[in-house]
């Protein structure tokens, strides 16, 4: 399952770096969204995938999956959640004000004059 | 009484102000007032928990009352107890500078709650001693920082955002990576047990790479060559008390972090990593130079500067040796002071220009001969000309450089200070010096409004620059645990 | 008024209610099996969503007369009021207590000062959530 | 009395000037700054005779005592003469500026602070005994010098030369204070004293040659030595007593003094005699060369001093030879003598000349050299002074700089005969090049003089009438001129009472007391090869110098830019176009750019650790068997992201992102992580809801002419992370050193936290503290998203928008 796990937590990286490499800001945007997915799966898959049952308290069951990195996650699902939606309203309104979604033409004050 | 839960005040007041802010929207006059009191509240605490550290040794607390590995420990020793004193200090000055800087519409929009959120955010990762919770506390000072940077939406505020934000939800995602690998080899949270862990199974290549990856989150927020390319755009875009705040306090929490666990994690192959800090450092502050001098707008010049000290600390912290240590924490404070004050000086300058670019000033020193000597003052504190307040810890940064045998890297460490002086100087050449420009039309009392806060930094950071020798103890005391992680561990895991 | 507007509308109302009732006992639920605050708060975050969807966003507004960032506030009060008790009692904050109570129609249950801080948690998700959505909805 | 606590006094007293200047406006302030110099000049004469007896005073004011960091101010023969000379020349061009400056027109409040502030720093200096606070006030003096060179602070060349000054001294003083600190660090100690005493241990240590060149670098900028004397010439844009006191007499000697004192540590190197004495020599020819090229009145005395500085430079490395000689070797006692005898010699008549050239300034409106002639007449008293000054500097009789310069004849011959260090070889350069050196420094002083003074009036060319200076201008250089014929007929008085007791500082070791000196100077002293080469220069000077019109075009055909100040220009240049330049090449503006280095950085250190520390491992024993639910799921994922990357419209990319999140649930539910499946499910729909609500504000999905190389590079850099990142989990997972202490929660969760669903109970209870500050992120968040959308700015918006 791990190695299962590790390709599918390299695609998802390397499909987030791409989307946010490219200059499309809504490509960007679902980038930082594969980015947490990610990360997430990671964070879980270091928990071992091994557990046969779910962290609740149950009668007879001694082999619970490890609740430790699963409540991690789930702090990090809020925060990404907050973060996200964050981004999406910036990048709409960026995109209004410059009239551009086109990250190449949104140089930055570092033209040296 | 002897109050366990000293010491969450730092972090627990500014976060209550937030909260209670969050009720007084319409209300300016409020909100200011509440702010200055939870921030002077907020720094009593401090001070009150700095002589408890200084008398009574590291003040831990495990939250809930579970024992260490398994809560959350919050752990006081003296490096993080004056990093948090020094932050609320200077947003206490910053929030002043604010009154007459930031403008209602930005008052109105929730300014004062985002600042104390920041702070609630910064205190916490300086005083965390877990390090999924140090995670947390990043991202409660970076959300504030979104809102900060963006509030006003100016054209320029957003474009640059966009590109501050992406940069931290990258390094935020490595963050949670990397925190994710390290519990997967050491199975534990708490920083203590991580160091004792480390120390247990002598840090084998995996751990090494762990903390090379931490080197890399905490370096993209602490502006680690080649990780600062980010750095200059955005902290040019937001209004220059934000742009104050930003500069003097939130690099420097990725530069504690770094130091953090790079003196209690990964201290069992120095001859990597350490190694690797120290030319990341050098590098980082040769290409601070190169930007300080490639520049006329004032912000990215001193935003360079901002490069070269986190460089310049970051050589000290690589030494590992107790010169180097304490120079570094000397310099880490010292560079807070300093480029608080320095941001708010060049936002007078710029308000009182009505520009940025230095081609377009002159003569202020005809016209605003305080604000001439208060400037050139603070240029003489960043460059370290003795006995102002940068002078001490580059000496002894200096002075671990040549100890560890690293003389040419010390060196550089040397000349760059002129390279700062230069930069720094040829503000005042250009603006102060020279024949006088025609100026806009500005307001005179909210001139004399805002030198009130940059005059009391200044004046903060030269007795911290002469007053060194009452400084020392506490500096002693936090280099001291740096360099022999075992007191941190004993004081969270040994009770 | 379109007739299927109707109908989703009449749906939306029904469905709304049952799924902040799930909601609550979701949040109720939590600290045994499956769900808490989080889950609770974006449940119903969700049921609200589902009424935005159904009408427009100012009959929503009226429906909830509530100032959602007011919300966030008292939720965030409610979870540093309970973990701060602890300051009184000098005991390390965030320390919680909970016992066996006998309380008339519920029985023994047990309660939990987890509880509180679990329904500050509530409050903190709804009132951000929707401050977004209406935020965002209401952009013009 | 602590003594120590005076050379704060005229900084101390600096706080009055202002208050004085606004105050007591009929009186010119210079009038009671004066009495700080005087009072000081009478107060360190009392110490001539502890001196003169060989002893010392010392005294000291605590600062940082943990880090051996204070204020010691010990008084022996060396830093007593300094002293003097300061207080003395001080009080003279105090009284002096007092006429040069008018008190109406000038802000004397700011042009004596920063006076003031300098005689503290110079006090400080000599004075010193701890190196760190000698670093202290040489930094000090650097930004006196600084504020008073940009005094007239609109004039251009004032903001140049200031710059330009402070930046080659603070450059040298940060370079010695390195020095300073590999000292501290191989004596264990900051005392200049116990360095000494420690001497012999500090040889052949790792440090010993850099903290050497360092140090050096320290002094060479601030004695504007080759190639550092760049800075001096600019710096006569001060007014001129600031160049009479600071750029001759005093601040460019404090590098002298440093040599002088740290002889007895880096004596016993060959390095530092080759260092000192060569760069002495060269600097010696290089200024007096160019002196004869300048045209304006200060910048002839500038190149003058530079080269004068030069040979007191030289002296003090020949003087080192002492360590290396037996005791009988007598003629290398001479070289220590000479170089403080010529010190003093040239502070008195440079003094003297600057304020000559002052006075001229002041009366004529110009310092042209060109446009000046004939003044004797109208200005006899100036153009004795000057004479006088001038004669003293060409080392004629009978002017005191004649003694001195054949004594350093006397030390360049001698070094031919010297042994070591392959001095026997090239030790011949030495007696040529001072030879001609000397022939330069004869025209120079002429030129300076005759062409000023003798001649023809050139009316035409001046704007005001010249007239003699007032009285109260003349004093100081009048005194100053007398002094130098005085030297000359009591040059053994000045030996005793002041030079013989600062060589036996600066040769500590070899002297118990002044007395065994024992150089005694005439005036006649036989037909020696010394008066033989003066004879030379003075002849061949005499030609060269009535030719002089004919051969000095000859300068010009030294193109600008391959001067030195044309390197300090084009590194100016470098610093401000060149960095630019620099900077433009990587400072893109692109954010991908940035991107890219960050990503790639983080791809190449990473992979390069996991390999260098091989630490790559994959246990497949460690893992669970794969399942067929996971299989499926893995494939709708990567099914939807390659939806995404491919998606030509925003509502299919939408739907495909929701589609990743759903089957990150499915793993969740796989895996066995119910409350992360329940909140999952339910934040990817209502993100998924916050699209559909902002989705007409979105752009449309467009690629903007990506072009295939485009994707390409980024394709190859995200499959970088993306497999950096499998690799790295695969490498931890593998490696699990430590059991989880997570069998803690299973044990307490409900026994002592009194739950059963262990992952809520860590958010509520275990781990709260992060749920608390989650949903402070939240908040924030929603503030944030509020105020972005709902604050409009009054007025245009975008007023910070550059251009």
């Amino acid at each position: 399952m791990e190695l299962l796990m590790a390709i599918v937590i390299g695609v998802l990286f390397t499909a987030a770096v791409y989307l946010i490499l490219s200059r499309s800001l809504l490509r960007i945007i679902f980038g930082t969204g594969l980015l947490s997915h990610g990360a997430h799966l990671l964070l879980l898959t270091m928990g071992g995938l091994g557990g046969t049952s779910p962290p609740v308290l149950a009668e007879g069951i001694t082999d619970y999956a490890d609740p430790l990195p699963q409540a991690l996650i789930l702090t990090a699902i809020v925060i990404s959640f907050g973060v996200t939606s964050f981004i999406l309203v910036l990048a709409y309104k960026t995109y209004s004000k410059h009239q551009t979604d086109n990250m190449d033409l949104m140089r930055g004050n570092d033209e040296h004059d | 009484m002897n109050m366990i839960n000293l010491l969450i005040l730092p972090i627990l007041l500014p976060f209550l102000f937030a909260v209670i802010l969050l009720f007084l929207k319409e209300n300016i006059r409020a909100q200011r007032l509440l702010t200055i009191v939870g921030l002077v509240v907020s720094l009593a605490a401090a001070l009150r928990l700095i002589w408890k550290v200084k008398t009574a040794g590291v003040q831990t607390i495990t939250l809930g009352s579970w024992p260490a590995p398994f809560g959350i420990s919050l752990v006081s020793d003296m490096l993080s107890v004056l990093l948090v004193t020094t932050s609320i200090l200077i947003t206490i000055l910053i929030v002043l500078y604010s009154f007459t800087a930031i403008g209602e519409a930005r008052e109105r929009f929730y300014y004062y709650p985002a600042v104390l959120f920041m702070l609630t955010g910064i205190n916490g990762a300086f005083t965390t001693g877990d390090i999924f919770n140090m995670f947390v506390f990043f991202e409660v000072l970076l959300i504030a920082s979104y809102v900060l940077i963006v509030l006003g939406g100016e054209k320029r505020q957003l474009r640059e955002s966009i590109k501050y934000l992406l940069v931290n939800v990258i390094s935020s995602a490595l963050f949670v990576v990397t925190v994710g690998l390290l519990y997967s080899v050491v199975g534990t949270l708490n920083m203590a047990d991580i160091s004792a862990k480390i120390a247990e199974v002598g840090q084998p290549g995996i751990i090494t790479v762990i903390a090379v990856l931490f080197l890399l989150v905490f370096g993209i927020k602490g502006a680690l060559f080649p990780l600062y390319f980010w750095l200059p755009g955005s902290y040019s875009a937001p209004p220059m008390p934000v742009l104050a705040l930003f500069g003097a306090l939130l690099t420097k929490v990725g530069l504690y972090a770094i130091t953090r666990t790079y003196t209690l994690f990964f201290i069992h192959d120095v001859a990597f990593t350490h190694e690797l800090l120290l030319v990341l450092s050098v590098l980082t502050v040769i290409m601070g130079c190169v930007g300080a001098l490639a520049y006329f707008d004032l912000k990215q010049i001193i935003i360079y500067n901002i490069i070269i000290a986190v460089g310049v600390i970051l050589f000290g912290v690589s030494q590992m040796n107790e010169a180097g240590m304490s120079g570094a924490i000397f310099y880490l404070i010292h560079d807070m002071l300093i480029k608080a004050a320095l941001f708010i000086l060049i936002g007078i300058i710029i308000s009182v220009t009505g520009t940025s670019n230095l081609r377009n000033m002159g003569g202020l020193m005809k016209t605003h001969t305080s604000l001439g000597w208060m400037y050139l003052i603070t240029v003489f504190g960043l460059v370290g000309i003795p006995p102002l307040s940068g002078f001490i810890g580059k000496l002894l940064i200096v002075q671990g450089g040549f100890e560890a045998g690293n003389t040419w890297a010390t060196v550089i460490i040397l000349i760059s200070s002129i390279i700062v002086l230069l930069s720094a100087m040829r503000i005042f050449v250009y603006a102060f010096w020279g024949e006088p420009v025609k100026l806009p039309k500005s307001d005179r009392r909210s001139y004399r409004k805002e030198m009130l806060p940059a005059t009391l930094l200044v004046v903060i950071s030269i007795v911290y620059g002469v007053s060194t020798e009452w400084l020392i103890p506490y500096m002693a005391d936090a280099s001291d645990i740096l360099l022999n992680p075992s007191i941190y561990i004993d004081a969270v895991l040994k009770e | 008024m379109k007739v299927n507007d109707v109908v989703l509308q009449t749906a939306a109302k029904v469905v709304f209610f049952i799924i902040l009732l799930f909601s609550i006992f979701i949040f109720f639920a939590g600290h045994y099996t499956p769900g808490g605050g989080f889950v609770g708060g974006l449940l119903a975050t969700g049921a609200i969503a589902l009424l935005l969807l159904a009408y427009d966003l100012r009959t929503v507004q009226q429906l909830l007369p509530f100032n959602f960032m007011i919300v966030v506030a008292i939720g965030l009060l409610l979870s540093i009021g309970m973990a701060s008790g602890s300051i009184i009692f000098n005991v390390p904050f965030f320390t919680h207590a909970f016992d066996d109570f006998y309380l008339p129609l519920f029985g023994a249950t047990s309660l939990h000062t987890a509880m509180i801080f679990d329904a500050g948690v509530y409050l903190v998700v709804i009132g951000a959530a929707m401050t977004i959505i209406q935020a965002i909805g209401g952009d013009s | 009395m602590e003594f120590v606590l005076l050379i704060f006094f005229p900084v101390l007293a600096a706080i009055f000037v202002p208050i004085l200047f606004r105050k007591l406006k009929s009186i010119h302030t210079g009038w009671f700054v004066l009495i700080i110099p005087i009072t000081l000049f009478i107060y360190y004469t009392g110490f001539i005779q502890t001196t003169m007896n060989g002893g010392h005073a010392i005294s000291s004011l605590e600062w940082i005592p943990s880090l051996d960091i204070s204020f010691v101010s010990y008084i022996d023969g060396l830093s007593l003469l300094f002293s003097l000379l300061i207080t003395g020349i001080g009080a003279l061009v105090v009284l002096y500026s007092i006429f040069y400056l008018d008190k109406t027109r000038e802000k004397l409040n700011n042009f004596y602070v920063y006076l003031l502030m300098f005689m503290t720093a110079m006090l400080g200096i000599v004075q010193s005994d701890n190196i760190i606070t000698l670093y202290l006030f040489w930094e000090l003096t650097s930004i006196s010098s600084f504020l008073l060179i940009g005094y007239w602070y609109t004039r251009d060349g004032s903001r140049f030369g200031a710059l330009k000054s402070m930046l080659i001294t603070v450059f040298g003083g940060l370079m010695m204070l390195g020095g300073f600190v590999l000292l501290g660090i191989m004596g264990d100690t900051y005392s200049i004293r116990e360095l000494i005493a420690n001497a012999s241990n500090l040889v052949g240590q790792e440090f010993f040659i850099l903290a050497l060149v360092l140090v050096l670098l320290g002094a060479f900028t601030k004695s504007a030595q080759f190639p550092f004397y760049i800075w001096l010439p600019d710096a006569m844009e001060a007014p001129t007593p600031v160049s009479a006191y600071l750029h001759s007499a005093t601040m460019v000697k404090a590098g002298l003094y440093l040599v002088a004192r740290f002889t007895p540590v880096f004596a016993v190197s060959e390095v530092w005699i080759w260092l000192v004495t060569g760069i002495g020599l060269l600097t010696l020819f290089w200024g007096a060369f160019f002196a004869v090229k300048q045209t304006d009145l200060k910048a002839i005395l500038a190149f003058s001093t530079v080269s004068q500085l030069g040979l007191i430079m030289s002296l003090l490395g020949a003087s080192a030879i002492s360590y290396h000689v037996d005791a009988g070797t007598a003629l290398f006692k001479f070289a220590g003598f000479a170089a403080v005898f010529h010190l003093i010699n040239h502070a008195v008549f440079k003094g003297s000349l600057f304020m000559v050239a002052g006075i001229v300034d002041h009366e004529t409106g110009t310092r042209d050299i060109r446009k000046l002639g004939g003044l004797m007449g109208v200005m006899p008293i100036s153009f004795t002074v000057a004479f006088i000054g001038s004669m003293s500097m060409a080392g004629l009789p009978p002017f005191g700089g004649f003694l001195s310069k054949e004594l350093f004849l006397t030390s360049t011959l001698a070094l031919k005969d010297f042994n070591l260090f392959n001095f026997s070889t090239w030790g011949i350069i030495f007696p040529i090049v001072a030879w001609i050196a000397s022939v330069f420094t004869f025209i120079y002083s002429f030129y300076f003089v005759f062409k000023t003074f003798a001649g023809k009036r050139k009316k035409e060319s001046l704007s005001v009438e010249p007239k003699e200076a007032p009285v109260g201008m003349l004093i100081a250089p009048v005194i100053l001129a007398v002094l130098v014929v005085v030297i000359f007929f009591i040059p053994n008085v000045v030996g005793d009472t002041l030079v013989n007791p600062a060589v036996v500082a600066m040769q500590a070791g070899l002297y118990s007391h002044p007395s065994e000196v024992l150089v005694h100077v005439s005036a006649w002293h036989g037909w020696t090869p010394e008066l033989l080469m003066t004879l030379g220069i003075i002849g061949l000077g005499s030609i060269l110098f009535l030719t002089m019109r004919k051969w000095q075009p000859l300068y010009n055909l030294q193109p600008e830019l391959l001067s030195l100040n044309g390197l300090y220009d084009s590194l100016m240049m470098a610093g401000e176009k060149g960095m630019n330049r620099l900077s433009r090449l990587y400072m893109t503006g692109v954010f991908r750019t940035y991107l890219i280095y960050m990503f790639v950085s983080i791809v190449v250190i990473t992979l390069a650790t996991l390999f260098i520390k091989d630490a790559f491992k994959v246990d497949f024993n460690s893992f669970a068997p794969l399942n067929a639910y996971g299989i499926l799921t893995a494939v709708l994922l990567i099914l939807s992201v390659v939806m995404i990357l491919t998606a030509k419209t925003r509502i299919t990319a939408v739907i495909a992102l929701g589609g990743v999140g759903y089957s990150v649930a499915f793993f969740f539910v796989i895996y066995k992580a119910p409350d992360l499946a329940l909140t999952q499910l339910v934040i990817e729909t209502i993100t998924v809801v916050l699209f559909l609500l902002a989705f007409h504000r979105l752009p449309e999905l467009k690629r903007h002419g990506e072009s295939k190389g485009f994707r390409l590079g980024n394709f190859i850099v995200a499959a970088g992370v993306g497999i950096t990142m499998a690799l790295v989990a695969l490498s931890a997972h593998s490696q699990k050193l430590i059991p989880s202490i997570s069998q803690f929660y299973k044990d307490t969760v409900y026994s002592e936290a009194g739950g059963g669903n262990i992952v809520n109970v860590i958010l509520v209870d275990y781990r709260g503290f992060d749920t608390l500050f989650e949903i402070a992120v939240l908040s924030i968040a929603g503030i944030g998203v509020y105020s972005m959308i709902r604050l409009k700015l009054p007025g245009k918006g975008s007023t910070d928008e550059s251009k």
